[in-house]
C-alpha cells in the first residue's frame, strides 16, 4: 500500500501556508511508526485521501469482477447483441478525456492555474460527451430490439454500462469539486494531492471503459 | 448544513421505503352513477349441454397427507345426462355505465376433503370471501390473479374463517393450495351481480338483467370460454343454451421462454 | 498551520443536540451510536427468536395475547407458518447484519480503533457519519419489511432464489422482499464506507512509535476485517442488484426457463440459481468471519489484561487473523455440497474448508497460552473471554464434521448446521461483545458495570447457551432439517419435540438473564462506581486519555509509543503493567 | 522508575478498587469445574445413542456412519483436550496477592509442532472424507440401474418411472396439469405430451416405489423453487434445482416405507413437503409396475 505522496517527496515551497508541520516537532520520524506527521491531527492527511481512492478503486474492481463472473457464468456472452458505431464515439471521448486529465495534473504540477482550469473543463466536457453518448448508445440498443430484458446479453449491457456511468458521474463530481473550489481555501499539497486522486480514478475508469467494451461487445 | 443534507438524504431513503410498501395498496373507485333497478328487468335462463365421452372421473392420490378424507375423485368435469356442471356464465358486455352496490353478505369457499366447494363462484369488487377450512389439516389459499393483487395465507387446522375483498373486475383467477397441489378453484370477480354458475342439472338463471343486448360468455375451466348474443326485453326472460364438446380440449396459450441451461 | 485550521472550519465543536449527538462527526459518538443501533437490533432479533422457539415447542398452542401485536402473524391465536418463516428470516438477517456485523467492528472499532492507534478523529469523519446513518437507514428500511402486504420475507437470509425472485411463490415474497433488498445495498454502501475509513485511518493515523507489530490485536481485527469487507460486500451489493433486477425489470439472472409457480407460468428463463448462491457465499463466508474477528482481537485484549500475561505468540495471533482472513475468500463451496455444483469442485473447498481449521487451532493454542502461567483476575469481561475460548472450540470442531462433504450430505441444512454456526459465530461473537461491553464500559460512560450482576449473567448465559445448542446438534444427529415450522409432520421427527421444548425453555430463561444485563447497563450509567482512567489496570492507550475520552481523544500532544501492546508482569519493572507510553527508561 | 510512578499517579487520579477482584479462588474453582462438567456433559450427550438418524436401509451409509464416527471421535479428543486444559489453566493460575505473571510472550517451535499435528489430522480427515464421498457421487450409477425421475413442486414431490420401453417421454413445462395427479392422468403434473408416444406407458407417482436390492439413479428436477431431496434412512440429500437435471445414485436394501423430507426452504409449507420411499421385494416392485403401467 504504497502511497504516492509523502511528506519528504513533496515539492511544495515552505512558504505556501505548509500542508506540514516541522519534522522536528515532537521528534517525529523514527521508531518505524507512522503517522503523527501533520500539524493539523483532525484533517486528514493528503495521502489519505491517495490511499482511499485506491481502496475504492479496489472495492469498484471486486463489483465490476462479480458481475464479470456472473455475466461468465449466465453465459450471456453467447447470445446475440449489436455493436453500434456510436461506441467509437464514446471510446474516444473517453479516451481523450483521459487525456486531458493528465495535461491538467501536470499543468497543476508545474503551477499553471490557467491551463489546469482549462484541461479539468475539457475533461468533464469530454466526460459529459462521453456520457451523452452512452445514452445514444442505449437508444440504439432500443432502436435494435435489445430491450434491457431481452437477453442477458443485453441485460448486462445496461447493468455495466450504467454502473460504469454512475461511477463516471461520481468521477464529474470530483472534478467539479477540484475545480470549483478556491484554490485558497486549501493547501496547495492538499489540492494537488486531491487532483492527483481524482486523476487516478478516472484512468481507472477509462481503463474499466475499455475492458468493458472489449468484454461486452467484442469478446464473443 | 451537511447534517441537513444527511437528514434529506435520510428522510429520501423513509419515504422510498414507505412509498414501496404503499404503493401495491389499491382501492376501488365506482363508476358512474349508482344503478337502481327500474321493475322492467328480465331474468336469463339457460341449460349447459355437454356432447361427447365424458372423460371417466380420476382418482385423485391424496396419499402424501393422511388427514384428507372423503371421497377423492377429480371434479372439473361433471356430467349428469348430457348436462354440464360448474360453468360460470356472465354477462360480458353490454351493460349501462353505471356502478352497482356492493353485496354486504359474503360469499364461502370451504375446504372440506381437501377439495374446495364450490369449485366455480362468482363474486362481486369488494364483496367479502369467506374462507373456511372444514378439514383437519392445514390448507394455504393462494389466488393467483393478473389484475388483483396476488395473495397467499395460510390455514391452518383449527383456525377460523379468513375475510378478503377483491377490488378489480377479473374472470377467472385461479386460486391453489401449494399444500394440495390437486386442489383447485376459479374465483370470477365481476363488477355487476349479472352472473350464475350451473348446477348439477346444467341450468342457470342470471337474474333481474335490464332490458338491452348483451354478450354473454359461459366459461369452463376445461373446455374455454363460449359467448352468445342475447336481448333481453322488457319485464321478458331471455334463454341462452351452451353446448361444450368434450373431444376438444382447452390448450392453453403458448409460452415464450429460453431454453434451460445446464450447470455443471 | 493556521491556514489549515481556518481552512476547514469542520473541526469546530459542535453546539447543538444535534450536531453534538446525532449528526456528529466525532467517532466516539457514532461508535455509541452503532452501539445501540446494535442493541435495539439485537433486542428485536432476540424477541423473533423467542417467537420462533414458541413456534417450534408448541406448534398447536394458541397465543391470543400475541395475536393482539402481530394481528399478521397469528392467526385464531395460532401462528402461521409464513409467519414463522419470516421470523426466521429476519432474525437472521437482522442477527448477521445489524447485530453482529455492527458491534464488533463498527461499534467498538470507531470507538477504541482511533484512541488505541493515538489518533484524535477517524480520517474522514463525514463518511463516517454518512456510513452510520447510511446503516441506519437500512435497519429501518429492513424493519419496514415487517408491515408491508404479506409481511417479511420467508426465504430465508440466505435468500435463495427462484423462491425470493419470484414474487408469487409465497406471501412475503413481494414487497418485503424488495425492501429486504433495498436495505442489504444500502447496508453495502455502509459497510463500503466504514472499511475504506477504518484502512486509511490504520495505515496514515498510527501515531508515533506506532508500529504496526505495536498495534493492540483489536486493531489488528479491525483492519482485517475492514479490508475483508471491502473486497467482500461489493459481490453481495451485485448478487442484490442483480436480484432485484430480476424482480422488478423481468430479467432473469437467476430464473430458468420453464419455471411454473402455482400453476402460473414465468416468463424469461435462461438464469441459475446457483449464481445467486456463488455471489451470496462468496460473500457470506467472508462475513463470517468478518464478524469473528474483530471478536478475537476484544478477546484476545481482554485476556492479556486480565491474564496479565503478555499474549502468547503475538506474531502468530496477527498471522493467524491475516491467514483466516484471506483463506475465507477460498472457500465459499462448502455451502453448497449439495447444491448442484459439480461434486468434484468440491474436493477442493473441502480440503480448504479443514486448513482454515488450523489457524483457528492457531488461536486457541495461544489463548490457552496466553492463560498458561497467568495469574488470572475473574473479572465479568475475563470470564465472558474465557467463556469465548470455550464456545469457540465447541462450535468449531463441528466444522471439521460440516467440512467433509459426505457428512456434509448427511447434516446439511440440519439443526447441526444451524447449531454450529449459532455456537461459533452467533454466541461466541456475542460473548465477544459482552467481553468488550463489560471491559469498556468504564472508559466510555465513566463507571464500573456491577461485577455481582455481570457475574450472575456470565454464568446464566453460559449455561443458557451450551442448554440451548448442544440440544441444536443433537436434533441434527438425529436429521431434524432446519426452518421447519413444526415437527409434528414427519414420523422421524415427532421424538424430538422433547428436545425443542426443553430448548424453548432454555431460551426464555436465557433471554431473561439478558435482561439482567440490561438492568446492569442502564443501572451503571446511572449509580457505577466512578471509574478512574485505568481501572483494569491495563497498558494501551485507550487507557491513558480521561475517562470519558474528551472530544479529539488526546489532551495536549498526542502520545509516543514507546512499547509492545500487552507488557505485563515485566521483569524488574516497578508494577505488573508498563503503559504503552512509558519510556523504555 | 520515578518517571513511571509519577506517571502511574497522573493517569488514575482515583483509586481503582475493582481490581483484583474478591473471591478468584472461588471463581477459578467454580469455572474450571463449570468448564470440565459442560465439556464432560457435552461430550457425553454426543455419545450417547438416544438421538441418531433413523435406522439406515442404503448400502453406502456404513461408510458415511464410519467417517462420522471416526470424526466424532477425532473432533471429541480435541474438544476435551481443549477444554481440560482450559480448565486446567483457569484452575490453576488464578490471581494470588503479589505474585506475578510469567512473562512469557510465546513459544514459535510449540506452536509449529502443534499447528503442523492439527493440520496433519485435519487434513488426513479431509482426505479420508474425500474417498466416501468420491465413492458415492463421482461415479456414474451402475448399468441397470433402475430409472426414475423426481420432480419437486411446492410443496409435493412427484416421480416419473419409464415404464417398459425404459424411455421417458416428453414433458413441457406448459401442459403441467396440478389438478389431475392421478397415476395414469396425462398430461398430470409433470406436463406429460399425450402426443409422445415414449411417454404413453409413464408412471407418476407421489410416492417413490423402489426394489430393495436394486441400484437406482434418480434424476431431480424442480418445477418452480430449489427444493432437497432428502431421506433420513439412506443418509441422502441432494438439491433439486429448476433448470438443473442432476443425478443420484443409491441402493436400498431393506423393505419398508421411509420418509422423504424437503431440506432447503421451499416455501409456508416446506416442512410438510413429505413424500415416502416404498421399498418392496422385487417381485413385489414388478408387480406394482405392472399394475400401474399402461391404463
Amino acid at each position: 500500500m504504497a502511497t504516492t505522496l509523502t511528506p519528504k517527496q513533496t515539492d511544495a515551497p515552505s512558504t505556501d501556508g505548509g500542508g506540514f508541520d516541522d519534522v522536528g516537532d515532537g521528534g517525529y520520524g523514527g521508531d518505524d511508526g507512522r503517522g503523527g506527521g501533520w500539524s493539523n491531527e483532525l484533517t486528514p492527511p493528503p495521502e489519505g485521501y491517495s490511499l482511499a481512492i485506491r481502496l475504492t478503486i479496489v472495492s469498484i474492481t471486486m463489483l465490476f469482477l462479480a458481475l464479470t463472473s456472473a455475466y461468465i457464468f449466465n453465459r450471456a456472452r453467447l447470445q446475440p447483441l449489436v455493436t453500434p458505431r456510436v461506441l467509437w464515439v464514446s471510446t474516444s471521448f473517453i479516451l481523450a478525456s483521459g487525456v486531458t486529465m493528465e495535461l491538467a495534473r501536470r499543468a497543476l504540477r508545474r503551477r499553471l492555474e490557467d491551463r489546469f482550469r482549462l484541461w479539468i473543463s475539457a475533461t468533464m466536457l469530454l466526460g459529459l460527451c462521453f456520457l451523452g453518448a452512452q445514452i445514444v448508445l442505449w437508444k440504439r440498443l432500443v432502436a435494435s430490439g435489445f430491450y434491457v430484458n431481452k437477453n442477458h446479453h443485453s441485460g448486462y449491457a445496461y447493468i455495466f454500462t450504467g454502473l460504469h456511468g454512475a461511477h463516471l458521474i461520481g468521477g464529474l463530481i470530483a472534478l467539479a469539486y477540484v475545480m470549483a473550489r478556491r484554490p485558497a481555501s486549501w493547501t496547495a499539497v492538499r489540492r494537488r494531492v486531491s487532483v492527483d486522486a481524482t486523476a487516478l480514478y478516472w484512468h481507472f475508469l477509462d481503463g474499466l471503459w475499455i475492458y468493458l467494451l472489449i468484454l461486452i461487445f467484442y469478446w464473443r | 448544513m451537511f447534517s441537513r443534507r444527511t437528514i434529506a438524504a435520510f428522510l429520501f431513503t423513509v419515504t422510498v421505503a414507505l412509498g414501496v410498501s404503499c404503493g401495491k395498496q389499491e382501492t376501488a373507485t365506482p363508476a358512474g352513477p349508482v344503478w337502481k333497478p327500474s321493475g322492467n328487468e328480465g331474468n336469463v335462463t339457460g341449460v349447459i349441454s355437454f356432447t361427447g365421452a365424458v372423460p371417466a372421473p380420476s382418482k385423485l392420490d391424496m396419499s402424501n397427507d393422511s388427514k384428507c378424507e372423503g371421497e377423492n375423485f377429480l371434479d372439473d368435469v361433471v356430467v349428469k345426462d348430457g348436462k354440464l356442471q360448474n360453468v360460470f356464465v356472465y354477462v360480458k358486455s353490454g351493460l349501462p355505465q353505471a356502478a352497482f352496490e356492493t353485496p354486504t353478505n359474503d360469499v364461502t369457499l370451504d375446504q372440506k376433503g381437501c377439495k374446495y366447494v364450490p369449485r366455480v363462484l362468482g363474486i362481486q369488487t369488494g364483496q367479502p370471501l369467506r374462507i373456511v377450512n372444514s378439514d383437519t389439516t392445514n390448507h394455504n389459499i393462494h389466488p393467483v390473479p393478473k389484475v388483483n393483487r396476488e395473495w397467499n395465507e395460510s390455514q391452518l387446522a383449527g383456525q377460523g374463517p379468513i375475510i378478503r375483498k377483491f377490488s378489480k373486475p377479473e374472470v377467472m383467477i385461479p386460486v391453489k393450495c401449494n399444500q394440495h397441489s390437486w386442489m383447485m378453484a376459479h374465483i370470477a370477480v365481476l363488477s355487476h351481480p349479472f352472473f350464475a354458475v350451473s348446477d348439477a342439472s346444467g341450468a342457470f338463471t342470471i337474474k333481474g338483467l335490464p332490458p338491452g343486448e348483451y354478450e354473454i360468455e359461459a366459461w369452463h375451466e376445461r373446455y374455454g370460454a363460449k359467448t352468445a348474443k342475447i336481448k333481453v326485453a322488457e319485464k321478458t326472460d331471455a334463454k341462452a343454451d351452451f353446448t361444450f364438446d368434450g373431444s376438444v380440449a382447452y390448450q392453453p396459450g403458448s409460452l415464450k421462454a429460453q431454453p434451460a441451461m445446464m450447470i455443471p | 498551520m493556521s491556514e489549515e485550521i481556518q481552512a476547514l472550519p469542520q473541526i469546530k465543536k459542535p453546539a447543538t443536540f444535534i450536531g453534538k449527538y446525532v449528526f456528529s462527526r466525532d467517532h466516539k459518538i457514532i461508535g455509541l451510536q452503532y452501539f445501540f443501533l446494535a442493541l435495539a437490533a439485537a433486542l428485536a432479533g432476540t424477541l423473533m427468536s423467542l417467537l420462533i422457539r414458541l413456534r417450534l415447542a408448541w406448534p398447536q398452542e394458541r397465543w391470543p395475547l400475541l395475536e393482539m401485536i402481530f394481528p399478521n402473524g397469528f392467526s385464531d391465536g395460532l401462528m402461521k407458518p409464513e409467519f414463522y418463516l419470516a421470523m426466521v428470516t429476519m432474525h437472521g438477517t437482522m442477527m448477521v447484519f445489524m447485530v453482529l456485523s455492527v458491534a464488533p467492528q463498527s461499534a467498538f472499532g470507531n470507538y477504541f480503533l482511533p484512541i488505541q492507534i493515538g489518533a484524535r478523529e477517524m480520517v474522514f469523519p463525514r463518511l463516517n457519519m454518512l456510513s452510520f446513518w447510511l446503516t441506519f437507514a437500512s435497519f429501518v428500511v429492513l424493519i419496514a419489511a415487517l408491515f408491508v402486504a404479506g409481511g417479511a420475507p420467508i426465504g430465508g437470509w440466505t435468500f435463495y432464489p427462484p423462491l425470493s425472485a419470484i414474487a408469487s411463490a409465497g406471501p412475503g415474497q413481494g414487497a418485503g422482499a424488495d425492501l429486504w433488498l433495498v436495505s442489504i445495498g444500502v447496508f453495502c454502501l455502509a459497510a463500503f464506507l466504514g472499511s475504506i475509513n477504518f484502512i486509511v485511518t490504520t495505515l496514515t493515523r498510527r501515531t508515533k512509535g506506532m508500529s504496526l507489530m505495536r498495534m493492540p490485536l483489536t486493531c489488528w481485527g479491525w483492519f482485517t476485517t475492514a479490508c475483508i469487507s471491502l473486497l467482500a460486500f461489493p459481490v453481495l451489493l451485485v448478487a442484490g442488484l442483480l436480484l432485484f433486477l430480476d424482480r422488478n425489470f423481468g430479467m432473469s439472472f437467476f430464473k430458468p426457463a420453464g419455471l411454473v409457480v402455482t400453476g402460473q407460468v414465468i416468463e424469461g428463463g435462461g438464469g441459475s440459481p446457483l449464481l445467486w448462491q456463488h455471489l451470496f457465499w462468496f460473500f457470506g463466508h467472508p462475513e463470517v468471519y468478518l464478524v469473528i474477528i474483530p471478536v478475537m482481537g476484544v478477546i484476545s485484549h481482554v485476556m492479556a489484561t486480565f491474564a496479565r500475561k503478555p499474549v502468547f505468540g503475538h506474531r502468530a495471533m496477527v498471522t493467524a487473523m491475516l491467514a483466516i482472513g484471506a483463506l475465507g475468500f477460498l472457500i465459499w463451496g462448502h455451502h453448497m455440497f449439495v447444491s448442484g455444483m459439480n461434486p468434484r469442485l468440491g474436493l477442493a473447498f473441502s480440503v480448504l474448508t479443514l486448513v482454515i481449521g488450523v489457524p483457528s487451532a492457531v488461536k486457541t493454542f495461544n489463548w490457552l497460552g496466553t492463560l498458561w502461567g497467568a495469574r488470572i483476575r475473574f473479572t465479568t469481561p475475563m470470564l465472558f473471554a474465557i467463556g469465548f475460548v470455550s464456545l469457540f472450540v465447541s462450535g468449531g470442531v463441528t466444522g471439521l464434521v460440516l467440512g467433509q462433504m459426505a457428512l456434509d450430505m448427511v447434516f446439511h441444512d440440519t439443526y447441526f448446521v444451524t447449531g454450529h454456526f449459532h455456537m461459533v459465530m452467533g454466541v461466541a461473537a456475542v460473548f465477544g461483545i459482552f467481553a468488550a461491553t463489560y471491559y469498556w464500559f468504564p472508559k466510555m460512560f465513566g463507571r464500573m458495570m456491577n461485577e455481582t450482576m455481570g457475574k450472575l449473567h456470565f454464568w446464566l448465559t453460559f449455561a443458557g447457551v451450551y442448554a440451548i445448542f448442544v440440544p441444536f446438534h443433537l436434533l441434527g444427529i438425529a436429521g431434524h432439517p432446519r426452518r421447519y415450522a413444526d415437527t409434528l409432520w414427519f414420523d422421524f421427527l415427532k421424538p424430538l419435540e422433547p428436545l425443542h421444548i426443553f430448548i424453548t425453555i432454555a431460551a426464555f430463561v436465557t433471554a431473561a438473564a439478558q435482561l439482567i444485563f440490561a438492568g446492569n447497563f442502564l443501572l451503571s450509567l446511572r449509580k457505577g462506581a466512578r471509574a478512574g482512567d485505568n481501572p483494569w489496570e491495563a497498558t494501551t492507550l485507550e487507557w491513558t486519555v480521561a475517562t470519558p475520552p474528551p472530544m479529539e481523544n488526546f489532551a495536549g500532544r498526542l502520545p509516543v509509543v514507546h512499547r509492545g501492546p500487552y507488557e505485563y508482569s515485566t521483569p524488574g519493572a516497578a508494577k505488573d503493567y508498563s503503559m504503552q507510553t512509558e519510556s523504555l527508561d | 522508575m520515578k518517571i513511571c510512578e509519577l506517571k502511574l499517579v497522573i493517569h488514575s487520579p482515583l483509586p481503582t478498587p475493582h481490581s483484583p477482584p474478591p473471591l478468584p479462588t472461588l471463581m477459578s474453582r467454580l469455572l474450571a469445574i463449570a468448564i470440565w462438567l459442560t465439556a464432560i456433559v457435552t461430550a457425553g450427550l454426543f455419545a450417547w445413542s438416544k438421538w441418531r438418524l433413523p435406522e439406515s436401509v442404503a448400502a453406502h451409509s456404513a461408510m458415511i456412519d464410519h467417517q462420522f464416527k471416526i470424526t466424532l471421535a477425532v473432533i471429541g479428543v480435541g474438544f476435551l483436550l481443549a477444554h481440560a486444559a482450559l480448565g486446567y489453566v483457569v484452575w490453576r493460575y488464578r490471581a494470588k496477592d503479589g505474585e506475578r505473571a510469567s512473562p512469557s510472550q510465546g513459544n514459535a517451535r510449540v506452536e509449529f509442532i502443534l499447528a503442523g499435528c492439527v493440520a496433519v489430522v485435519f487434513i488426513a480427515l479431509a482426505i479420508t472424507g474425500q474417498r466416501v464421498w468420491a465413492r458415492l457421487r463421482l461415479n456414474q450409477a451402475p448399468p441397470g440401474a433402475v430409472q426414475i425421475e423426481a420432480v419437486a413442486q411446492q410443496f409435493v414431490w412427484n416421480f416419473r418411472y419409464p415404464g417398459p420401453d425404459g424411455k421417458f417421454g416428453r414433458t413441457d413445462p406448459r401442459l403441467y396439469r396440478d389438478a389431475d395427479n392421478s397415476i395414469g392422468a396425462r398430461p398430470g403434473p409433470l406436463g406429460l405430451d399425450p402426443n409422445d408416444p415414449l411417454g404413453k406407458d409413464d408412471i407418476v407417482t407421489p410416492t417413490l416405489v423402489a426394489p430393495a436390492n436394486r441400484p437406482i439413479s434418480l434424476s431431480l428436477l424442480s418445477k418452480d423453487v430449489i427444493h432437497d431431496f432428502y431421506v433420513p434412512a439412506l443418509r441422502m440429500k441432494q438439491d433439486a434445482v429448476p433448470g438443473m437435471k442432476i443425478n443420484i445414485h443409491f441402493t436400498a436394501t431393506r423393505e419398508g416405507r421411509y420418509e422423504i423430507a424437503c431440506a432447503e426452504l421451499c416455501g409456508q409449507f416446506h416442512h410438510q413437503m413429505r413424500a415416502y420411499l416404498d421399498v418392496k421385494s422385487p417381485r413385489d416392485y414388478e408387480e406394482w409396475l405392472k399394475k400401474n403401467g399402461k391404463q
